[in-house]
């Protein structure tokens, strides 16, 4: 008992962030696996929609800002697509990366020129910013019910892509991108849609992230993106549940690492990037991806 | 025919997945010989070609080359369970050569799909052939201490090039060469690594009747000059018979036959392959 | 023909990069009448918060002397702001471009680490610099141009430990600092040799930039029995601290140095029962004559420029650095007079023996450039209406 | 053109570049801002030919840069920080476990050979990974690198989290742009040699590359830990530059900007590269910096400048170049005389021709 007193915590800390990163890496792995694009905008699209959250909620009641902050990100991520990536459809891979870093940087110094780069303080939204306490230890309804809004979530998904005709459609762009658009598959829609979604989860995640952390800042989403992304890199690129696994395991291990007798904070963002080359050398299609193969 | 042997593929079977591509395999190939592998479409050719020149780990069997063991593979780990094919247990070593060090023993290939630096000039092209063999390290490459070795490969290459007539599109990136002369690139690039077995995947793709024969007088040609010996996949059947001296026949990864032009042309098995299952195999 | 007109594109560049120079050269020296300072802050960045309540003390200083007397004519002052955006490998760049203005003097930087990048900069050029709340040594140790006139963080190291002993009679101190943060590494370790001194014993921890779950650290600090934690961070990374702190309902006091004092703070604070002590250089409830005088004017001024509001961070609450910004602009207007010019090195020369009594207290220099102080505040921030609460004046033992 | 007379006008130039920079260091200030980024933009001309070496002609797309450079300039500074200052830059490792200094030019070389050697053992395993998972890799290993020389373990040397300083730097422009001139120089020496033909030949078909006899793994290896050897070098004259050194701004933030130059200037153009790093050093840190300011003209104060400002336009400026002018300033060609003379030599013959005509 004392033992659970002691780490339950960073546990709970891990669960709980694990599902924040979850929800953001679905993003990244749906893009991957559509467009063979690592979307370096996706973690800044999650901390536009934190200062959305943050400037929406100072004039509007919650029940309008949360869902108009939804809608405000899901724009953005749509549009982020159609003005950034679309153009270069038929551009070398590295041309849409660059781009993909472009739109980051270039979100990141918006952020801070309307914020001045000065930290905001996120809206704290009733019950679920509430305290309760497990056992010895207290913590935030935020972080019990994240991950089960992540679970519920991604079996949405799951569902959405396994039985209707756009998730079809999506597994058929992901396996085949010019097949599938010789069979009539309105290539741009999928997209379009891939990023509606990667954008609604990560406004959802954005919500439950802020909540947790209170403060926003122009660069917080970029460490929680390349996390994700490690997430998604982990559990095999273009596979929901792999990165929903993956985001878990990153989440409870880095928590892990800040337990003071190891000692080894300095390391805890090292080591998401440690786990990932791991991977990548030792399996790189990651937990549950599939190995694709060069024809010669 | 010399009884030098060349090139001996034994029992190369290689299996994706749960699907066998090339079917316990064996292919001999003498000295100065023309052998050309033919079979319909999805018969393995490619791939036992990539299993020469160490692109593919064949799942099971071993490749000599004038004697020696060049690949050598027998089914592990998951695929000892996986394996469907022949011959399990015949083979203990594991040589799994990367592609390059197949060319430095002399074997060199050309690609079914034409695989040229596209970017480069032509001259470019050819020139990089000869880093392979070139005395010469890092250090002296970029401070010039290796000037003779840099002008013995320029010289080499501008003889290559003028004798295949290309020299005076020295300068024109290859992308922008018209096709044929793309092909003829791609084998002038093959014969600078200076090779003695030449494999040729369908060098007459896409070649109308009148550029195959050009292209059958040019092989043999090369052939001569450089006293080569060709291995080669191709689907025109006039250009396989008027050239090759044998004939390896392979379908659904197996081979089915094997001969002279002559004996194949008659092989039941070899018609019924070729009509009765594929309809577009003379195309 | 494209590549053509790329060269001439370049051409044309290169063209404008020298006229630029051309312009920068002539541009200096046009209005003989006009002394310029400089004001070498952070507006962006980890430090922008701070930085900016600073530059306010500054240009509230200055809107309330902006010209002075040498030799019988009037000289406007000018105020040349450079953002430095905290961050040590801009730092140079920033410093640069107010050499190349010519400034005769010029006060910052918040934040440490910057003043010590950008140093040299300055020292080359031969500008004498005040730094108002850059509280690391090596900021002034070994150089001559470098001034402060706050406290360094070995005092303040010592008077928090103190303060820990003394009020919560702390036999262990949880330390959390952020990697890569001189100030912040600094300050823990000047804290800790204090804290040990007196008989206490200390955990230690440090967390990466970037870093915004701090649930682990807290966690770390309840576990190893701390009877406060002392946390010299950002205010971006104090805010998390708090929020998180609040949200696990802990009951040990957080303690911080002069970077806290913020309004940032008392808004992540605000309703909830966290308690937070901070060091700082300056209160708002100061009764003296020349401090309520500054509270009243400067409250005035911010109110009355929505802008100026939005950067003290959106209401009126005094930050210490406003008021050593306003301190480093007095005493910068003070060695000028002294110097009876405007030229760098008259003013370096002027500098050492220069006195003035501000709204922090009396200032005065000693041999390496630091101002001589003995006394640091201490609040509390009052979470119910969001205000500083003060608490001692405390001094070392 | 005679290739030697080709030599000679490219040496003249250069003479002259350099005779062009003294004079303005004698006649300019030294505290003028074209010095500050003529000094930064010759230190970035470098780190992204380095990294140009790589992405641009390898075909490599790696994101390591930032924690070659963070290298290069640790051990630079480690190892040239007086004996006598040690105490005091270590203040909290009494004075390090290092006591003793080499020559400027002998840490540079060291800076530059401890970044390739890292680059060498992190390349074995990570140089197999392809495109987009190379490039996260490499990032990785980057942040790793900086963790690293951040731990406190670690102190006695890199002094942990804290700033190096009180090392020897510069202060003449010439400096960083022979040392950055004369690696340069030396990379396109390599671009040119049968190695730099390897390295384009991989990047251009690996399949094919390797056909032709092409070690893969060797070859990439060797650009790999070339370019980050010169990312040391460029690392050290950023510490020179900057005059502390602390490891939380190699972040991977520096490494988009540097790639960011190499794709304005030009995927595959050396002298792309070049221009362009002076360019956006310009640009970001002096041409700009007026959107920063707060501006009335009379009394209108101008709308949107603030701080903060610049950073946005400057970004904005990098979209249309990445969406519209994919190529960069120079394409994969490279800045050269051939089509200028060429061109002189066209107007000459044409007057020839029309005095020839003239004279008949």
């Amino acid at each position: 008992m004392e033992f659970i007193n002691t780490y339950l915590p960073y546990i709970l800390a891990g669960i709980s962030v694990g599902g924040q990163y979850a929800l953001i890496a679905i993003g990244y792995t749906m893009v991957y696996g559509i467009l063979r694009l690592i979307n370096f905008a996706h973690g800044d699209i999650f901390m536009a929609a934190g200062f959305m959250m943050v400037y929406l909620s100072a004039s509007m009641p919650l029940y309008i800002s949360i869902p108009l902050v939804i809608i405000l990100t899901v724009i953005l991520g749509f549009l982020v697509e159609r003005i950034a990536y679309r153009p270069l459809r038929t551009a070398p891979r590295m041309s849409i990366m660059i781009s993909a870093i472009g739109v980051s940087y270039l979100l990141q110094n918006c952020a801070w020129y309307l914020t001045s780069g000065l930290p905001k303080q996120y809206p704290k939204i009733p019950w679920i910013s509430a305290s309760v306490s497990i056992g010895a230890s207290t913590t935030t309804v935020v972080t019990l019910i994240t991950p089960i809004l992540t679970i519920v979530l991604i079996v949405a998904l799951v569902l959405l892509i396994k039985h209707t005709k756009i998730g079809m459609a999506m597994r058929a762009v992901s396996r085949d991108f010019e097949t599938s658009q010789c069979m009539g598959i309105k290539i741009n829609s999928v997209i379009g849609i891939t990023f509606i979604i990667g954008s609604f989860l990560a406004a959802i995640g954005s919500l439950l992230y802020f909540t947790n952390y209170s403060t926003v800042t122009p660069i917080s989403g970029a460490m929680p993106g390349l996390k994700a992304f490690v997430a998604a890199v982990f559990g095999g690129i273009g596979s929901v549940p792999g990165a929903v696994v993956g985001a878990f395991l990153i989440g409870i291990c880095e928590n892990i690492l800040k337990i003071k007798e190891l000692d080894m904070t300095t390391f805890s963002d090292a080591f998401t990037f440690a786990l990932l080359i791991i991977i990548l050398i030792a399996k790189p299609t990651g937990l549950f991806g599939e190995k694709i193969t060069d024809k010669v | 025919m010399s009884s030098n042997i060349m090139l001996q593929v034994e029992n190369v079977t290689m299996q994706f997945g749960g699907v066998i591509a090339v079917d316990n395999l064996s292919i001999d190939v003498y000295e100065d010989e023309i052998v050309a592998l033919i079979g319909p479409n999805g018969a393995g050719k490619t791939t036992t070609f990539n299993c020469i020149t160490g692109v593919y780990e064949p799942t099971n069997g071993c490749i000599k080359y004038r004697g020696e063991v060049i690949v050598s593979n027998y089914p592990q780990g998951k695929m000892k369970k996986q394996y469907l094919g022949k011959n399990n247990g015949l083979y203990s070593k594991v040589i799994n050569p990367t592609p390059d060090q197949i060319t430095i023993l002399g074997i060199a290939r050309t690609f079914q799909n034409i695989r040229l630096f596209k970017n480069l000039s032509v001259f470019e092209n050819v020139l990089i052939a000869k880093h392979l063999r070139a005395k010469q390290n890092v250090f002296t490459a970029t401070f010039r201490l290796n000037y003779r070795e840099e002008r013995r490969m320029r010289e080499e290459c501008m003889a290559l090039l003028e004798e295949q007539s290309l020299l005076n599109l020295k300068d024109a990136p290859a992308g922008s060469l018209p096709y044929g002369l793309q092909r003829r690139l791609e084998i002038s690039r093959a014969l600078a690594t200076d090779p003695k077995l030449l494999l040729l995947d369908e060098p007459a793709a896409g070649m109308n009747p009148q550029e195959t024969q050009e292209l059958a007088e040019f092989i043999r040609q090369i052939k001569e000059k450089y006293k080569l010996t060709i291995l080669l996949i191709e689907h025109h059947m006039d250009l396989v018979m008027q050239i090759s001296e044998r004939i390896y026949v392979q379908d659904f990864g197996k081979l089915i036959a094997t001969g002279t032009p002559e004996e194949i042309q008659k092989n039941q098995r070899v018609i019924d392959a070729y009509l009765g299952v594929a309809e577009d195999a003379f195309a | 023909m494209k590549r053509f007109i790329s060269i001439a594109v370049i051409l044309c560049l290169v063209l404008v990069l020298f006229a630029g120079c051309g312009k920068e050269k002539t541009g200096g020296d046009t209005a003989g009448d006009v002394i310029k300072i400089g004001v070498f802050e952070p507006s962006s960045g980890d430090n922008g918060a701070g930085g900016k309540q600073e530059i306010l003390g500054i240009e509230y200083a200055h809107s309330k002397v902006n010209t002075i007397d040498i030799g019988g004519k009037t000289y406007k002052i000018e105020l040349k702001i450079v953002d430095n955006e905290s961050s040590n490998d801009k730092a140079p760049t920033a410093a640069a471009t107010l050499v190349g203005e010519k400034c005769s003097v010029v006060v910052g930087s918040y934040g440490s680490g910057v003043s010590i990048a950008a140093s040299s900069v300055f020292g080359n050029a031969g500008i004498p610099v005040i730094g108002a709340s850059c509280t690391n040594p090596q900021v002034t140790e070994g150089n001559s141009h470098y001034f402060r006139i706050c406290y360094l963080d070995p005092f303040q190291g010592t008077v928090l430990a103190n303060f820990a002993v003394d009020n919560f009679n702390a036999k262990t101190a949880y330390i959390l600092t952020k990697l890569g943060d001189d100030y912040s590494v600094g300050l823990g370790n000047y804290f800790k040799e204090a804290f040990v001194g007196l008989g206490g014993t200390v955990v230690e921890e440090s967390f990466q930039e970037g870093n915004s779950d701090f649930t682990a650290f807290i966690t770390s600090a309840i576990n190893s029995g701390a009877d406060v934690i002392f946390a010299p961070t950002s205010t971006e990374a104090a805010s998390l601290i708090i929020g998180q702190a609040t949200a696990m309902n802990i009951d040990i006091p957080l303690l911080a140095g002069d970077t806290w004092d913020s309004s940032v703070i008392l808004d992540a604070a605000s309703g909830s029962n966290q308690e937070i002590y901070v060091s700082t250089f300056f209160d708002e409830g100061d009764d003296s004559a020349a401090g309520s005088e500054f509270v009243q004017g400067f409250k005035a001024w911010l109110n009355a420029n929505p802008d100026k509001l939005a950067n003290n961070g959106g209401n009126d609450i005094v930050a210490a650095v406003s008021a050593l910004g306003y301190d480093a602009y007095m005493v910068a207007i003070e060695a000028i007079k002294k110097a009876g010019s405007s030229n760098p090195a008259d003013i370096m020369g002027a500098l050492p023996t220069t006195t003035y009594t501000g709204v922090t207290g009396d200032i005065a220099f000693d041999d390496i450039g630091d101002a001589i102080r003995n006394v640091a505040y201490i609040k509390s921030a009052n979470t119910a209406d969001a205000s500083w609460n003060f608490v001692a004046i405390q001094s070392i033992k | 053109m005679d290739k030697k007379i080709k030599i000679i006008i490219y040496a003249a130039l250069l003479v002259a570049l350099f005779a062009l920079l003294f004079i303005l260091e004698q006649i300019l200030p030294s505290y003028s801002m074209l010095f500050t980024v003529l000094k930064k933009g010759a230190i970035y001309a470098l780190v992204a030919v380095s990294m140009n070496l790589l992405n641009g002609f390898t075909g490599l797309f790696s994101l390591g840069q930032a924690g070659f450079m963070l290298i290069g300039a640790y051990t630079y500074g480690i190892f040239t920080i007086p004996t006598e200052a040690r105490s005091a830059v270590y203040q909290y490792f009494d004075g390090g476990i290092i006591n003793f200094t080499v020559p400027v030019v002998v840490a540079l070389v060291m800076a530059g050979v401890a970044a390739a050697i890292f680059a060498y053992i992190i390349g074995l395993p990570v140089l197999r990974l392809k495109s987009d998972y190379l490039a996260i890799a490499t990032l990785g290993f980057a942040e790793i690198i900086r963790a690293v020389f951040q731990w406190k373990t670690l102190g006695p040397v890199t002094n942990g989290s804290n700033l190096l300083r009180l090392y020897p730097t510069f202060k003449s422009v010439l400096f960083p742009f022979a040392v950055s001139g004369i690696c340069i120089a030396i990379i396109v020496l390599l671009i040119n040699s049968s190695y730099g033909r390897a390295f384009k030949a991989i990047r251009d078909d690996e399949i094919a590359a390797e056909a032709m006899g092409i070690n893969l793994a060797k070859h990439k290896r060797l650009a790999f830990t070339i370019s980050s050897f010169f990312a040391g070098v460029g690392g050290a004259l950023l510490a020179m530059y900057q005059t502390t050194i602390q490891a939380s701004a190699f972040k991977s933030a520096m490494t988009y900007e540097i790639l960011l130059i190499v794709v304005i200037g030009g995927l595959g153009s050396v002298t792309g590269s070049c221009i362009s790093s002076f360019l956006f050093i310009a640009a970001s840190e002096w041409w700009l910096r007026f959107l920063d300011e707060t501006t009335y003209i009379g009394s209108f104060k101008v709308p949107l400048l603030n701080p903060g400002f610049r950073k946005v336009v400057f970004s904005i400026i990098i979209m249309i170049v990445v969406l519209f002018y994919r190529r960069g300033i120079m394409g994969n060609k490279e800045f050269s005389l051939d089509p200028i003379a060429k061109q002189f030599k066209k107007r000459f013959r044409r007057r020839k021709e029309v005095v020839g005509s003239n004279e008949q």
